[in-house]
């Protein structure tokens, strides 16, 4: 029972942590840099479950070797090809976060939320 | 090539934003002739699709040739189809009048900027038409990384605007893709049609409860429901005036398409936890009409009170949705389509004001009926039919939502549309009183050089949106009878 | 950024490893079918080498890319992949349908390989010049100062 | 607000926690996502792409239309790197956010 536990599900509630961390460390921090770390930490997670979805028990990389197509040979591969897609993504936004910042820091100086809303908003 | 329209769509906006910045490079004319072609041929076909779809039921397309569930299919439906004509109307009118705002910039900025309003306008109908989940998903981070750079444009203050929001549009964005692939989970799926067969038999498994938390929560994270709607009023308020109207008008629609298609077409069941959430939905959707209703009185900056406005306006679509009977529903569509047209045509309204007399204030509305008679008048349709007069379109809208809270029995929502639209009308009398009634104690200060009130290329589309509010209103009978009973769920043929 | 940390040292191995980056590159981009690969890999495998030459010789490198014609390139790289979407409509077929490719083979699987073969270049030259656009992007601050 | 926040995320995760009972258990070969739609991938892809790579067949070929999308994210990084990068008279002294207002 247990030992099922540990082996079979205790990922679901370890990805769940990892997501729940990304998005209080988002909503907690002042700092606008540590904010975009967290949301990567977050976007991770995603990308954690879905390669937990292809994971198959005595299954390879699926790349066919020699010409043997059995199903139970190889692990899922579409789990694999939509990630990649996320992590672009993620990576896109992230590049494009960061150019963002650099602009905030050039003007105001800083990236600290509370400082920045506050002289906005005189 | 007839049989290819639902493609087209997508792929010509898609291939011409991918070629403007070189097209830019050799002329900044062309490239803006380039865009308004490619979003035109959008437009043409997908009318020619809706009109299809209408005609000889709900058109299938397969990328690559490859059936669904293991390829990607496009799926026309009277739903998808009045959404993608809508995005489309509002791009085209929106790209035209963006043309005196670009002014300065050099050829690569040019170049740059329609390219991304092309690939927001691809976004969001890739959105519309697509059925399949994780399509969407791309087609929503290619809309909203389109949306952060087209707000961050709009100046210093904008930036942060942007960043708050690429944060929080992330974390939208995130539950979503979490939330498909729970449901990937337990079907194995990610085609819409696939899951809709799948998800009933098991429609009391935790799973399903959960995506169907983390659909709300993301979806209504992107849409600025009430008390997710913390992003929004700054986003809107510094973003690029040239591009605001789109991206206020339509860009928080989709994601209120998405809640219909995916709470009424794929996770169906009569019990389960879509009913209660919907139910939430709709409470909290009651509350931010009035919130944003309140809030938006307070504001001294015409494009604020505009963006407050918006997270009422969408307050009543949920409301819609979550009534969900056919008159509700019906309802709730209608107000899609008349809110972009009126939201965008205000955000024209303040694009053209400023760009004549450099003001956003409200104070500074005044005596602006004789200087710009024709900016004014449009505003003045869009205002009435935002508190929802009768001859105009944001009535209909309204009374069919009464009409389906009644025979629902649901009297609170009554209520908050009603008080709603009294507090619409306080505030936007208050302009109409300054542009039609008030002296200017300063003359204005006048930027214009023609004898025109603006460039030609902005009046227009602030007259046609302006009209299309009354031609709306008055064909609002056709509308619903030969449109929109069939997009709403149970009335496909 | 702009005058680059050249020193005899640096050069050196620059000339070595460049070569040898860019081979692999092109490497990872046509082995992408049999192996762990592919378009987005080898585009970064690619930017490497332009921003070695960027960080040692400085902008005045001898291979160097323009932040703005690079950003034109990525546009044409991405067009590439949308453009083979796009003949295969003209061919008589769906969107991407690689199968309707006018290309003569004696298994009508390999023109699936051809047409992936043709994107994955696409995505290559569309990651490359983006990265190279990005950091061209984000060392221009200096000029200013 | 932290407390708020905070409170929030508790429910959250407990309601993460209480819905892997009805998750698949890791490497189950019968599980929906192994048993649904990916055979198809693994037995015909070969067959029908003639490529070893199925990872490569599934993003290039079977689900492309995903990849242009994504390519082009790539590519609109790009651009609004360089816009917002550019619109930015950086070091001109301004008052306070007085561009927009």
């Amino acid at each position: 029972m247990i030992q099922e536990f540990l082996a079979g599900s205790l990922i679901y509630w370890l990805i769940a942590i990892l997501f729940l961390l990304g998005i209080y460390g988002i909503l907690d921090n002042n700092n606008f840099m540590k904010k975009l770390m967290a949301m990567n930490i977050m976007q991770v997670a995603v990308i954690l479950f879905f390669l937990v979805l292809g994971q198959k028990s005595g299954g390879t990389l699926p790349i066919m070797i020699g010409h043997d197509n059995n199903v139970d040979l190889y692990i899922n591969p579409l789990p694999h090809a939509l990630m990649l897609t996320a992590i672009v993504v993620s990576l896109s936004t992230t590049g494009v976060a960061l150019a963002l910042l650099m602009r905030i820091q050039d003007h105001y100086g800083e990236i600290e939320e509370d400082d920045i809303l506050r002289r906005m908003n005189k | 090539m007839r049989e290819q329209l639902p493609a087209l769509i997508v792929v010509v906006p898609l291939l011409a934003a991918l070629a403007s910045p070189l097209v830019a490079y050799f002329s900044t004319t062309l490239v803006r002739w380039l865009s308004i072609a490619a979003i035109l041929v959008a437009h043409l076909s997908s009318i020619g699709s809706l009109v299809h779809a209408l005609t000889q039921g709900t058109w299938h397309y397969h990328f690559g040739g490859w059936a669904p569930p293991w390829g990607i299919e496009y799926v026309i439906d009277p739903l998808g189809g009045v959404m993608a004509v809508l995005i489309s109307f509002v791009s085209l009118v929106v790209v035209v009048y963006s043309g005196p705002f670009l002014k300065e910039y050099d050829w690569l900025k040019k170049g740059i900027y329609y390219a991304l309003f092309t690939l927001l306008t691809t976004g969001l109908l890739g959105m519309v038409v697509t059925g399949d989940v994780f399509n969407f998903y791309v087609f929503l981070e290619v809309s909203s990384l389109t949306g952060y750079a087209l707000i961050a444009a709009g100046g210093n203050r904008a930036t942060v605007a942007a960043f708050r929001y690429l944060l929080i549009g992330t974390i939208g964005a995130s539950f979503y893709l979490l939330g498909i692939g729970y449901l990937y989970a337990i079907t194995g799926s990610l085609n819409m049609a696939d899951l809709a067969e799948k998800i009933p038999l098991i429609i009391d498994s935790p799973v399903v409860l959960l995506a169907v938390v983390m659909f709300v929560v993301g979806l209504g994270t992107k849409m600025a429901l009430f008390p997710l709607h913390g992003w929004q009023p700054d986003a809107y308020t510094y973003s690029h005036p040239a591009a605001a109207a789109l991206i206020a008008g339509v860009m928080a629609k989709v994601p209120a398409y998405a809640v219909l298609r995916f709470f009424f077409f794929i996770i169906v069941g009569s019990t389960g936890p879509v009913q209660s959430a919907l139910e939430v939905m709709g409470w909290l959707a009651a509350a931010g009409i009035i919130v944003g209703s309140i809030m938006a009185i307070a504001q001294k900056d015409f494009r604020r009170m505009l963006a407050y406005s918006s997270v009422a306006q969408i307050g009543y679509i949920v409301v819609g949705l979550a009534i969900g009977n056919t008159f509700g529903l019906i309802g709730a569509m209608l107000h899609f389509i008349n809110h972009a047209i009126m939201k965008s045509c205000l955000f024209l309204v303040a694009g053209g004001v400023k760009f004549r007399t450099g003001e956003h204030a409200i104070e500074k509305y005044a005596e602006l009926s004789r200087k710009m008679p024709l900016t004014m008048g449009a505003f003045l349709i869009a205002a009435l039919s935002m508190v929802g007069l009768p001859p105009t379109a944001g009535f209909f809208s309204k009374w069919y939502l009464v009409l389906g809270a009644l025979e629902a029995g649901k009297w609170p929502y009554v209520v908050v549309i009603i008080i709603s639209s009294l507090l619409n009308a306080v505030y936007f009398f208050r302009i109409i009183e300054n542009a039609y009634m008030k002296k200017a104690s300063p003359p204005l200060a006048d930027k214009a050089s023609s004898t025109l009130e603006l460039p030609l290329q902005m009046l227009v589309p602030i007259v046609v949106l302006g009209l299309g509010i009354l031609v709306l209103g008055i064909f609002n009978e056709q509308l619903v009878s030969q449109v929109l009973q069939y997009a709403i769920p149970g009335g496909g043929r | 950024m702009n005058r680059g940390f050249g020193s005899i040292v640096l050069d050196t191995s620059f000339r070595v490893l460049v070569p040898f980056t860019l081979v692999y590159g092109i490497y990872v981009l046509v082995h992408g079918e049999y192996s762990p690969g592919g378009g987005f890999q080898a585009g970064a495998l690619l930017a490497v080498g332009v921003v070695l030459a960027r960080l040692v010789q400085g902008r005045e490198a001898a291979f160097n890319i323009k932040g703005t014609t690079a950003l034109i390139v990525a546009g044409i790289g991405t067009f590439i992949y949308g453009a083979i979407g796009f003949s295969t409509i003209l061919f008589g077929g769906k969107f991407l349908e690689y199968g309707k490719l006018p290309f003569k083979v004696h298994d009508p699987a390999e023109l699936h390989a051809l047409g992936m073969l043709g994107i994955e270049i696409g995505v290559t030259i569309c990651v490359m010049a983006t990265i190279v656009g990005i950091l061209d992007a984000l060392t221009r601050g200096e000029d200013l100062s | 607000m932290k407390k708020i926040s905070l409170l929030l995320i508790i429910i959250m995760a407990g309601m993460y926690f209480y819905a892997a009972v009805g998750l698949p258990l890791i490497g189950d070969a019968n599980s929906a996502p192994n048993t649904h739609v990916a055979p198809r991938y693994i037995e015909k892809s070969y067959e029908e792409t003639a490529s070893p790579n199925m990872v490569t067949a599934v993003l290039a070929d079977y689900r492309g239309y995903d990849t242009l999308g994504e390519t082009t994210v790539i590519f609109i990084a790009g651009l609004a790197t360089f816009l917002i990068l550019s619109t930015a008279p950086s070091k001109k002294k301004e008052e306070e956010g007085g561009d927009n207002k």
